[in-house]
């Protein structure tokens, strides 16, 4: 049997290393939604529920010297990539104990150690990412760097551009969009001229591969071929999987634009929890067993949350620090 | 049933008067038309274009993809088309992917075609802070003034927004409207300064101020969410003998150095507050323009508070401690009217 | 026999105004260095000698009510929109009389009589132009909007995310790229991830039309082509009109970057005018008849500066007028 | 021989200063790369990286397409994996194409990380009127200066530009650095303020001001090719009778308003000159801090020139007429001088 490669449970079969991810992803998210409840979080957060597929496809072919570059929606991406869930549910939290002191917020992690970093402006993390390509094309080895960002990002300028410098450098880029059909309210099919993103991919001489992203066993393998391509340095490639979103854009978006009937249809047909438990069950996995697996990810993470709010606020004292490492330019 | 009606529109969000002045002016003028994402069918993020995709079509009302150039050079050329474009930048710290058209071009324009060919757009956007972080709390009307050919307006209640909205879509210029997020998500009600809302269609002309609060001993210039904090620090302060001049600026650009002159020749006394960064911005422009006004020796105390140069932090305790909130303010007009 | 049916000459056999277009874009630029050459010109002025053929073939399709959006190498694009000629080169002079009242100067003309502008900013033409197509798509009318860029612009975000809202929306788009196979000193070659800008108009739902912008018989059939298509109401269009650039980028560009051989040999090779004249007389046309309006096109244009020339510099004590229309916000 | 070489090293356009800078510091430093259009084989519009391609190859001088925001972002990214990038936007005009990488990521995202991540990027770009009209001719330091979380620089001297290069090629935060496009056309000996320029690599600090020349009547602060201007206009009204002391501000940020403060402290009077807009920008900040530095009662008079918040217009007669020059420079001085 296949086993996992990634972190923790290792000599875990393949198929509960995965549902494993998909069941931490989900209870990391839930633990935020509580948190916000609790009023500990501000801003606009964005949950990944429904997309846990993706990124959980997405962890198993990362190693630790590639390098991640998110979106506003980077949760889950974050924990592929290694990030230590405690230091980013803090950040989340707003902690001095956060991943950035508190600093950053749940729309702006940055981890040096496992080459992780997001950014709030939709289509911004391609350029970064081309960045972290270049970076690996120059030292020789055969790191790689994901872009991710949404459909909504695809329309991007840097996008564009990205591909294009990516495409002509044959540079290790792989643009991971994750397709949800929405940016905010707006469907996809209503502003893409093409059926999908990942047809757009001649244009830059990239690979263009589409996989549904509900299905965590397809993305694994889908990305792994991407990976293999920008690994033998063949250049860029564009990742599309297609996905739902399950709550609002934010929390607190009214969604006015799309009926309630129709996100219950999509929690129902198109869980990538459910869907993966029903194969696996199908394939004779016992019902206990992956219920275990639910139960140990959410009490550990809501452990965690516990924890987390007991951390220190950041002292203000220190809100002028950071900016610049000599602390000059600041007005006296 | 007036009064009712009266009372009911003094509850209305302050999006919904957003909506109603655009509406009306839409109604007016076929040639003004919208664009930006989530505008349409959410009738906007925060609802200040509910119900317009709805009555004007998706000619009039586009929903854009995540294509900040593109959409807002568009207006450039909807301008040059005989249109007048209202361009939504959801919030204004993404113009910088956008900024070319807005300063090169659409600021540009009226000026490089030697006044042949004017430029009325309207960019429409929210700034500052509520707990968003870095990217997504900024006001920026500093950036905006800084380059030539722009407008810049920063409204900070009902009755201004729906005024300066009408004025900024009737102008032949080109318009930055800088709307705050803290005041997008107010009920009417929860407005220190709320005039009446009236009905039908008015404007307010850009570069006018307004004195909201009059007073003896210091004169306190500022706009947007912070006049609210104005008057409450100046309200907090009175009880302790202190009387504050409260000026809302409303625009910018126009800068109404008149109005705040005037008062501050009086108390003798300024203080700038500032929700936007404090070098190089409004702060030090509207104080020396005073100073330069009224002379070295016809003051005798300025002082400004705006965010001191970071970025804006994610923690509430750091947000906090970087902005002119009215505790700080209250603080500020202590020390000013206690000293020299 | 075809006749011209745009500006001037109305009547002469089409050969003959293809001809006659050419020459007096070359007249024109030709002008443009004279006044250089006297120090009237300031700023990196681009001239486009060697890429005639684009704009003459464009010219014939082009309708008053169209729109044309160009570059910082727009003279010619000027020229076939029916810009004045001597408003454009008053302006080029930095004249009162100019265009632009002095104020624009070459990179920056705007002529709201013809529906014609530029910018200095490379590929912020497309999405000016993408505007006009919106205007006139709600218009309700046929007219069509050309948004032109070189081979460089190609690469920028804003040209990607004019093509994707055109496609989207179908709107009546041409973006016209003159590919000189130069970005000032790099290759396309070295910079694009595709052999053609043109085959990337699959990635907008856009017609894409390649053309051998040397011969100005296959610029106006394929970009009537394109000006059909979009009339039409079936969507943008990109017109990769291959060229050569005959000059530096601008005037007093050293071209370290190739070899005077090379320039030389792209002269005797692919000038459009001698390639044309060429095929005009293997069928026959008369040498004489040609070097006539060589000649006319050359003196008149001479004629032209030399008035231009005599024209007043704009009065400094208007320095300040026209940023807005109330003169409001001028600091006292 | 020595004196045949220093004489050499004079006459060396200020681009080859630069270049050599850059050299120096990416032989000492292999994780220093240099991205943008043209720095390559034609070695930079103005030639300020000639020579760095052949020496160090296509992966550390990269040929960039059009394409600023991928490679402004690149640059974010090439930080994050332990680089050391300059990126070059040939123009500073075009920043708007790309400003979003500068201010909300290379900007801010070591404040935003909590220090846990540092950006070390220089941008480097040209700016100045030349007679190159409105999109080609700004300054715009001021914009990045209101921006916090970058440095800002822009040096009037080859001396300078070669020792402040280093020192943003060393600096650990992200440095905005302004050649002026009519300096970068210069020789060596056309420039009036021309300290020896070392072979060797050395550094200049951001933030420390230089009295380039001592005078006793007015204190005139400004910085890149004013400071020519400034000097022309000093020796002119010198002849008059009038002293004033020039000081070149060498970097916007941080702002060294200490040095400032001194001098027009002494002199009492303070005139502060700026190519780049005049409001909401330099020329109100120092001036107001200087105000502050001093009380209001420590100054007779404050001035200043600046670019009247036009655009940059084409014909020559209108740029000079916009354009803080020597002969305007000289009146305003000597209107200050012959003032109260
Ligand atoms: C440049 C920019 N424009 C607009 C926004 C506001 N915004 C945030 S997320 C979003 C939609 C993103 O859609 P998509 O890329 O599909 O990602 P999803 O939210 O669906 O995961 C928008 C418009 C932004 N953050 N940055
Ligand atoms: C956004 C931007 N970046 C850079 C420049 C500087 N620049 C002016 S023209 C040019 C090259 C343009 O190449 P191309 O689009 O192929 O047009 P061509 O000059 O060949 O006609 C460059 C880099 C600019 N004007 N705008
Ligand atoms: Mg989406
Ligand atoms: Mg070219």
């Amino acid at each position: 049997m296949i086993r996992a490669n990634a972190e923790g449970n290792s000599g875990e079969p393949v198929t509960h290393a995965r549902f494993r991810r998909m069941a931490r992803m989900r209870a990391f998210d839930e633990a935020c939604l509580d948190a916000l409840r609790r009023g500990v979080i501000h801003g606009e957060l964005h949950v990944g529920l429904g997309q846990e597929a993706v990124a959980a496809g997405m962890a198993e072919s990362l190693r630790p010297e590639d390098a991640v570059v998110s979106s506003h929606r980077n949760h889950f991406h974050a924990l592929a990539k290694g990030v230590d869930a405690r230091a980013l549910l803090a950040e989340i939290c707003e902690r001095e104990t956060g991943l950035c002191r508190g600093r950053g917020g749940h729309m702006h992690p940055f981890d040096p150690a496992t080459n992780f970093s997001a950014t709030g402006i939709v289509g911004a993390s391609l350029p970064v990412a081309l960045g972290y390509a270049h970076a690996f094309g120059m030292q020789g080895g055969d790191a790689v760097a994901i872009g991710v960002t949404g459909d909504g990002g695809s329309h991007t300028g840097g996008f564009h551009e990205s591909m294009v410098m990516a495409g002509a450098r044959r540079l290790p880029l792989v643009a991971l969009v994750e397709n949800n059909a929405l940016a905010i309210s707006v469907p996809f099919s209503e502003i893409s001229p093409t059926a999908t993103v990942a047809e757009r991919s001649s244009a830059y001489g990239a690979l263009g591969l589409h996989v549904d992203g509900t299905d965590v066993d397809a993305v694994a393998r889908v990305f792994a071929q991407a990976m293999d391509h920008a690994r033998a340095g063949r250049g860029p490639v564009i990742v599309e999987a297609t996905c739902h979103r399950f709550r609002g854009h934010f929390e607190g978006d009214p969604e006015g634009y799309r009926p309630r009937e129709e996100r219950r249809r999509l929690r129902e047909q198109f869980d990538p929890l459910t869907l993966y438990r029903a194969r696996l069950e199908a394939a004779g996995e016992s019902p206990d067993v992956l219920d275990g697996i639910l139960a140990a990810e959410k009490s550990g993470m809501k452990t965690l949350l516990a924890e987390v709010l007991e951390d220190e606020m950041p002292d203000p004292a220190g809100a002028l620090d950071h900016v610049f490492t000599d602390n000059a330019g600041r007005p006296a | 049933m007036n009064n009712r009606l009266a009372n009911d529109r003094r509850a209305m969000p302050l999006p919904a008067t957003i909506a109603e002045a655009i509406a009306l002016e839409m109604e007016r003028d076929p040639s003004i038309l919208c664009i930006g994402e989530d505008i349409g069918r959410a009738g906007g993020v925060f609802g200040t274009t509910r119900g317009l995709l709805d009555r004007f079509g998706r000619d009039r009302v586009v929903d854009a993809p995540i294509a900040e150039m593109a959409f807002s050079g568009m207006a450039v050329g909807l301008a040059q088309a005989g249109m007048r474009p209202l361009v939504e930048i959801m919030f204004v710290d993404f113009i910088g992917v956008c900024l070319e058209q807005v300063y090169n071009a659409a600021a540009k324009i009226p000026y490089m075609s030697g006044g042949r060919q004017r430029m009325p757009i309207v960019f429409k956007t929210a700034g500052g802070c509520i707990g968003s972080a870095a990217q997504h709390s900024q006001c920026l009307w500093g950036l905006f003034a800084h380059l030539p050919g722009i407008k810049v307006v920063a409204p900070c209640n009902p009755h201004d927004h729906k005024g300066l909205m009408a004025e900024a879509l009737r102008s032949d210029d080109p318009v930055v409207f800088i709307e705050h997020k803290d005041l997008l998500l107010r009920k009417g009600k929860d407005f220190r300064h709320h005039p009446e809302v009236p009905d039908e269609a008015y404007t307010v002309p850009m570069g006018k101020a307004a004195v909201v609060r009059p007073g003896t001993d210091v004169t306190l210039a500022t706009l947007s969410l912070s006049v609210e904090h104005a008057l409450e620090a100046a309200e907090t302060v009175a009880a302790e003998g202190i009387s504050v001049e409260v000026i809302d600026l409303r625009s910018i650009v126009p800068l109404d150095t008149d109005t705040v002159a005037r008062s501050a020749a009086s108390t003798g006394r300024l203080l700038v507050v500032d929700e936007d960064y404090l070098s190089f911005g409004l702060s030090a422009e509207l104080t020396l323009r005073v100073i330069e006004r009224l002379g070295l020796t016809g003051l005798r105390q300025v002082e400004r508070l705006a965010v001191p140069d970071v970025p804006i932090p994610a923690a509430l305790s750091l947000e906090k401690a970087v902005l002119p909130g009215p505790d700080k303010i209250a603080q500020r007009l202590r020390q000013m009217a206690g000293g020299r």
